[in-house]
């Protein structure tokens, strides 16, 4: 009872709670729903922007915002296939990672460095940055698909983890590029949860005067915060171009927003401090899920948009009424006595 | 004398740097090489009516001699090519033969025809019979509506064994929509045969989403793209067959019937416009039809590099 | 005394010190002085720029001019190397993480020392058991700090110096949440560390610890250092005659005393829950009333319950014989009710919006007609009190922010002022304030009394309440323990109610 | 000298510069751009733009943010034809925009009642409702587009303010709708300085504690702030209806950031307490002119996505360093003596 409470006054706890009834009713609706096939679906849609959220809650937890993520990762990806087509090398698949990786980390450092060395405000550097590295993509690095993909993206995109039949008798594959998903959680939650870095970021999410008093380097530690966030995106741009085999400089900006409440959900304040890699995980599977199943259960898609929407309110809003009255609650057990 | 003046005429297409258009500007450009006339393309960042319809009203301001057009939604754009016309601008259309203020629509061919064509192309591909879907870039979309209306109702008469299972989906011309939709379509119907595209992405998103269920070569996508687009799929065979008009010819076109509207020349069934593909057209009201369908296979994708 | 200290050179050493904050001068030449395993108290009033000097040292804070040294090695701008050096500070207001966990607060500055490149769990979890066991006190160290009380959150920033095996430790009023046996415990814990050669710099209002514990005292007054010596040469009446000062702004205010009136309002059995209790008390038009206690006593909590911030638990509050209740503090300012709070740099101001707008937002209806603000109007009566107030500013257009401390304290009673209360209270009118000013502020408020108006003012300056006041009562531990009459009872009397501190 | 310094050391004042060069330039290459009929043009294609920018500043200036006004503009103008075809009723056009602003009052006091009484996080509070109001206006209203507008709305459409040849003798006119902008701008200049409501809004904004310990009823003020906010979105939307003679539900959304760039040029302050009407104007002025001329002097249309990033970014940097280059130069110049 006590611990059902508790999970309910964290807003994970309730975000997950109506993930489960959600899932519930569709398995009820659709028993086709609770087969393993649903989870790889979820996994491969949801991919991409897991990846992206990896890096936002980093952000977030040191209490910064970021929204220029999605240029970032189209500008890497679009540039690194550019680079690869034009030096015309065969280069394995992990240097194509590698490569938009520091791309990604380069747009970074620009937002590190306003942000962290200036000391503007996140919001308004990365509301900048966001429309600067998408100028700069289309304008100097052009507009048109890359369709004629090198054949090392391409059977990257063919190399399967997982393939298996849905009770259709169709074929659910999980693609390799689901390991960076799995290798940038797994290095974010080591460099959040085992590294002293990854404390400071808490630690200037938290309180940055007090960050400060005890002798971190607040600015050094913010321009390596924007520039990692700009390398996972990097990532996730590289990752979007191995699932669609193609490079589309239009595609992912317009996402961000959806990245960020998938993250919120998952935990991470927006006024920073908090934020955890299982949280975020959670958050990303149920936006995806949402979106996936309103699809299967034959709803419009604008209603996942409703439901997002409904389910970002909830479970930042509830929470909060919870502890208000805990609060109260516990004041008035306290005795009149001074 | 009309014919030695300069005309400026800007091509406004329906959304800029993709292969369609960009090979279609290749057309505009070399109109312009080789006539002399100021002729250049446009196009907004995302395939928007509204972003159109702003750049229309900046090109009447600069008070072109003549605008040629891709409408992504004929009925937006109404209003602002009247006050082009008003303002004594000539209006090309193409792919828009609903649009009422324009001056000549070009269209590369009879759009109902070209639909029969490809679904006769996708019903030999499933052996006539199966369950299929159409796509659209958008369901605004005329050109995109009147070949998918008119395939589907050839199938009916012609092929009854095949059956559409839904409704025409929207694509957004987005590979990513396109592909989507596609996986929610295997998952409904699991005994999909076929799909028809009709904007260039539509049948990349889908080819990817149906190589990724295993079941290439089991449905059959046949639709409009362009080799540079599809190009990785027909060799793989999970295209069976692209089609297309070349936009570049398209362009070249528009422009021709531009400048000579601007001349004061008149447009008479059967003319040639000494371009490829329009050497006869059929003139219909204001609309002209040319015949340039061209079908690309994984044999003759190599004669094509656009 | 301390027989090692003497004649060993010293540890730390600060030189010449100046520092100014605009036209502000907070500390003026201060040398300072420290010996291996000397404990040293820096005494002052608020406001005399103790814990200036302190940020200075550890490097938050750059001084405009002077230089310090530790260990004869000269210190930068930079809190990193005051930290590596060997120096802890335990500020004022804990600056603690309340995110993380309060052994991860605890050990979080021995891994910024040491420079760790991996999070060492255990080992900084060990540490902070074993520190918060070596101070006898009890914590959970696996809570979030934010969920902590504020007498845990004092201890936790206690542990973290602690934990830091510093060579230095500064504590900025380490005791004020604290009861008297953790207090013992922290006097013991210093007592075994400076035989270990650890030094203290210890800033403290409470007179008994600083007897019990320092070695030496340098007394700090309106930024300069005005005597400094071993603790043997004082006694309690010497060291606050130091901190106060004998100067003109601590004779009482000259006055006419009126005949006694009707009590505009009135109190009595106040309580709320965790804050004060049993509250009796009566403020009247023409009377100045002083609440006096330290940091924590409930004299904030009593204020804000009278403004209508805060709702009592128990009691009632009666204006002009009529029982209220306040649903909000805007209920208070329709009765005439006024409150200047004790931060008004986070609480009182806009600092980043113009002096006219300050002065007039929380009486614009005296402008509006029919809905609309009259702009003309709101600058004149701007100007007005800029004028009343000898506010020093060329016009009342800039922001507030550019402002001395004394004249953003005019803006704030300026602005009180307009709304023409019936009940003034004032919470540390004259914190931050220079001698001068506070000597005006102060003619200000008896004036704006003996005109009518009720004053309360909550302050933890015995001179202030000496000078000021008609009556005074002193909080202890959130009760009225005593009232005096202001014009007979001396400081040191005062100074011996504030401090005592458990009354049965 | 000093002037100009200090017009340089303000965010506007630098924005307002880099505009005055880049219609300098312009101006030069193009001759025709210094027309009376340029000028109409920007106010015709930065109509929108600048109403949803009103309500966003005002929102701003109490120190929060607002990205659902797309959302609340669509559904108002959405709901408000479809009430209108719905009831077949001959009504005047004022009634159009009563009705839409309504509607977009009743969705701003969602956000109101969230951001105000609950003391949700204002971004979190609206990034939920964008996606819970456009959800609603797709899933619950329709996603067709309503092409068979009302004869008063073409009417109004038609009504021309001013028409103006330009230099190569075509028309160029201002549509009524025009007034649209005028009346809120008017309207909203009185309410920020002349009503003690708007003189809440930027105490507010400057110190939430500060205002409610001077008796500032913060909740009842920024309920009332969302509510107006929305009012304006919804004659955004109305607006937009009768420019682009048909109601598309799928119009508006993902303009929000550009409103927000906007009103960021124009001196509101992401942290709260400073906007002004004026500022805003100029700030919707710029970013219209970007576009437009960017694409009159035929630069592809990325330009303006890079230029206004920039111009983000160095308007809000510029004072920054500015600001402390000053501080600097101050301190050194006091003497040693203290
Ligand atoms: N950042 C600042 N800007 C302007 N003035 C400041 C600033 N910080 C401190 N001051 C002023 O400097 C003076 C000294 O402040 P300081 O905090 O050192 O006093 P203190 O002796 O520690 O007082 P207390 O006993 O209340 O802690 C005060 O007048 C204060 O208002
Ligand atoms: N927001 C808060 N949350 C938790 N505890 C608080 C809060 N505000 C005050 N307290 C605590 O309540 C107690 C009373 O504080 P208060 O500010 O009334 O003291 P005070 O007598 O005014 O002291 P000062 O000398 O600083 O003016 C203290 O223990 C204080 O730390
Ligand atoms: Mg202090
Ligand atoms: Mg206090």
């Amino acid at each position: 009872m006590n611990a059902l409470a508790r999970i309910f006054a964290t807003p994970q706890g309730i975000v997950f709670l109506v993930a489960v009834l959600f899932a519930v009713v569709l398995g009820l609706l659709n028993p086709a729903f609770f087969t393993p096939s649903t989870l790889i679906d979820l996994a491969r849609n949801g991919l991409v922007t897991g990846i992206f959220a990896m890096g936002v809650m980093m952000v977030l937890a040191s209490g910064g915002i970021d929204v220029s993520h999605t240029a970032i990762g189209a500008f890497a990806m679009y540039a690194t296939m550019k680079i690869v087509l034009g030096i015309d090398l065969d280069l394995p698949i992990i240097a194509y990672f590698v490569i938009a990786a520091a791309i990604g980390a380069g747009l970074g450092l620009v937002n590190g460095l306003l942000i962290g060395g200036l000391g503007l405000n996140t919001l308004i550097v990365t509301l900048g940055t966001l429309s600067f590295f998408r100028g700069a993509l289309l304008t100097f690095l052009g507009t048109t698909y890359i369709t004629s993909v090198p054949r090392e993206v391409i059977n990257f995109s063919r190399t399967i983890l997982i393939r298996i039949e849905n009770a259709v008798g169709q074929m659910v594959s999980l693609p390799a590029s689901f390991l960076v998903l799995v290798a940038v959680t797994i290095a974010l939650a080591i460099i959040m949860n085992f590294t002293l870095f990854g404390r400071k970021v808490y630690a200037i999410g938290g309180s940055e005067e007090a960050a400060q008093r005890i002798g971190i380097r607040i600015k050094r530690v913010k321009v390596l915060i924007y520039v990692i966030a700009g390398a996972i995106a990097g990532l996730a741009g590289m990752t979007h171009v191995t699932l669609s085999r193609m490079a589309n400089p239009f595609d992912l900006v317009g996402m961000e927003l959806n990245v960020i409440a998938a993250v919120v959900l998952g935990g991470a304040r927006i006024t920073g401090g908090h934020g955890t890699v299982l949280g975020t995980l959670l958050g990303v599977f149920v936006i995806t899920m949402i979106n996936t199943t309103l699809l299967m259960a034959g709803v419009p898609s604008y209603w996942q948009k409703f439901v997002i929407g409904c389910l970002i309110i909830v479970g930042t809003g509830l929470p909060i009424v919870f502890d208000r009255l805990a609060k109260h609650r516990q004041r008035m057990a306290r005795p009149l006595e001074a | 004398h009309a014919q030695d003046a300069k005309h400026s005429i800007v091509t406004v297409v329906k959304l800029s740097g993709i292969a369609w258009f960009n090979r279609m500007e290749d057309g505009v450009n070399e109109y312009a090489a080789e006539t002399g006339h100021d002729a250049t393309q446009v196009g907004p960042a995302s395939a928007d009516a509204a972003l159109q319809v702003q750049m229309i009203e900046d090109l009447i301001a600069k008070k072109v001699d003549a605008i040629t057009v891709v409408p992504n939604s004929p009925e937006a754009l109404e209003p602002v090519l009247g006050k082009a016309l008003d303002a004594g601008i000539k209006v090309i259309g193409h792919e828009a033969s609903s649009l009422q203020n324009i001056t000549y629509d070009v269209e590369a061919f009879d759009n109902a025809a070209y639909g029969r064509h490809l679904m006769e192309a996708l019903a030999q591909a499933m052996g006539g019979e199966g369950e299929y879907a159409v796509f659209v870039g958008h369901l605004t979309a005329k050109t995109h509506n009147e070949w998918v209306d008119a395939a589907i109702e050839y199938q009916k008469e012609k092929y009854p064994n095949m059956t559409l299972v839904t409704d025409k989906l929207e694509s957004n011309e987005q590979q990513q929509t396109a592909y989507q939709k596609t996986k929610e379509l295997l998952r409904t119907y699991p005994n999909l045969r076929g799909i028809q595209g009709s904007a260039g992405e539509d049948v990349v998103g889908a080819a990817l989403a149906v190589e990724e269920a295993g079941l290439d070569g089991k449905v059959k996508i046949v639709g409009t793209s362009l080799v540079s687009v599809a190009g990785p799929y027909l060799e793989t065979g999970a295209i069976e067959m692209i089609s297309f008009w070349d936009p570049a010819k398209a362009g070249i076109a528009m422009n021709k019937v531009a400048s000579m509207a601007i001349a004061g020349e008149e447009i008479t069934d059967g003319m040639d416009l000494g371009v490829e593909g329009y050497n006869a057209i059929k003139l219909d009201g204001k609309v002209l039809y040319g015949q340039a369908w061209v079908d690309v296979t994984t044999d003759n994708m190599s004669e094509y590099d656009f | 005394m301390n027989d090692e200290a003497s004649g060993s050179t010293p540890i730390l050493q600060m030189r010449d010190i100046r520092k100014a904050y605009g036209p502000v001068r907070v500390l003026e030449d201060v040398n300072l002085e420290l010996s291996t395993g000397e404990v040293r108290c820096l005494a002052g009033e608020n406001g005399s720029g103790k814990s200036t000097l302190i940020k200075i040292l550890s490097g938050v804070v750059s001084a405009d001019a002077g230089q310090v040294s530790l260990n004869g090695r000269q210190l930068g701008n930079d809190p990193m190397g005051a930290i590596t050096a060997g120096l802890s500070v335990i500020y004022q207001d804990f600056s603690l993480f309340p995110n993380l966990s309060v052994w991860e607060n605890i050990g979080f500055l021995t891994s910024v020392t040491s420079a760790d490149v991996l999070h060492k769990r255990s080992a900084r979890r060990r540490l902070a058991i074993d520190t918060l066991k070596r101070m006898q006190v009890e914590i959970d160290p696996d809570t979030p700090v934010e969920l902590l009380p504020v007498a845990s959150k004092q201890l936790v920033a206690i542990a973290r110096a602690l934990a830091n095996r510093a060579r230095i430790i500064v504590m900025d009023e380490p005791t004020t949440a604290l009861t008297r046996s953790e207090v013992a415990h922290l006097l013991e814990i210093v007592g075994a560390l400076k035989k270990e050669g650890v030094s203290f710099l210890f800033v403290s209002h409470k007179i008994e610890e600083v007897f019990a514990v320092c070695d030496t005292v340098t007394v700090l007054r309106d930024g300069s250092v005005v005597v400094e010596g071993p603790i043997g040469e004082f006694d309690t009446e010497r060291l606050v005659e130091a901190m106060t000062g004998r100067s003109v702004d601590s004779q009482r205010l000259p006055r006419e005393e009126g005949a006694v009136q009707r009590p505009f309002l009135a109190a009595s059995g106040l309580g709320r829950r965790g804050n004060f209790v049993d509250v009796d008390l009566e403020l009247r038009p023409g009377e100045i009333v002083s609440v006096v206690g330290l940091l924590g006593s409930g004299r904030t909590e009593l204020a804000q319950t009278l403004f209508g911030y805060m709702k009592p638990d128990a009691g009632r509050i009666e204006i002009d014989g009529e029982t209220v209740t306040f649903k909000s503090q805007h209920d208070a300012i329709e009765r005439g009710i006024a409150y200047v709070p004790e931060d008004r740099l986070t609480e009182g101001l806009f600092l980043n919006q113009s002096i006219r707008d300050n002065i007039t937002v929380s009486s614009l209806e005296k402008s509006t007609h029919f809905g609309i603000v009259s702009a003309a109007s709101l600058l004149q009566r701007a100007r007005d009190a800029v004028k009343n107030l000898r506010i020093k500013t060329p016009d009342v257009t800039p922001a507030v922010a550019t402002l001395s401390g004394g004249n953003q304290q005019r803006v704030v009673l300026a602005r009180w002022m307009e709304i023409d209360p019936r009940l003034l209270i004032l919470n540390g009118p004259t914190v931050g304030v220079d001698v001068g000013s506070k000597r005006e502020i102060h003619e200000l408020l008896v004036s704006l009394s003996r005109s009518g108006t009720a004053v309360m003012v909550v302050t933890d300056d015995i001179a202030e309440a000496i000078a000021l006041s008609d009556r005074i009562l002193v909080m202890v531990r959130g009760r009225i323990t005593a009232g005096f009459d202001a014009a007979t009872v001396d400081e040191d009397t005062l100074y011996n109610e504030v401090i005592r501190e458990d009354r049965t």
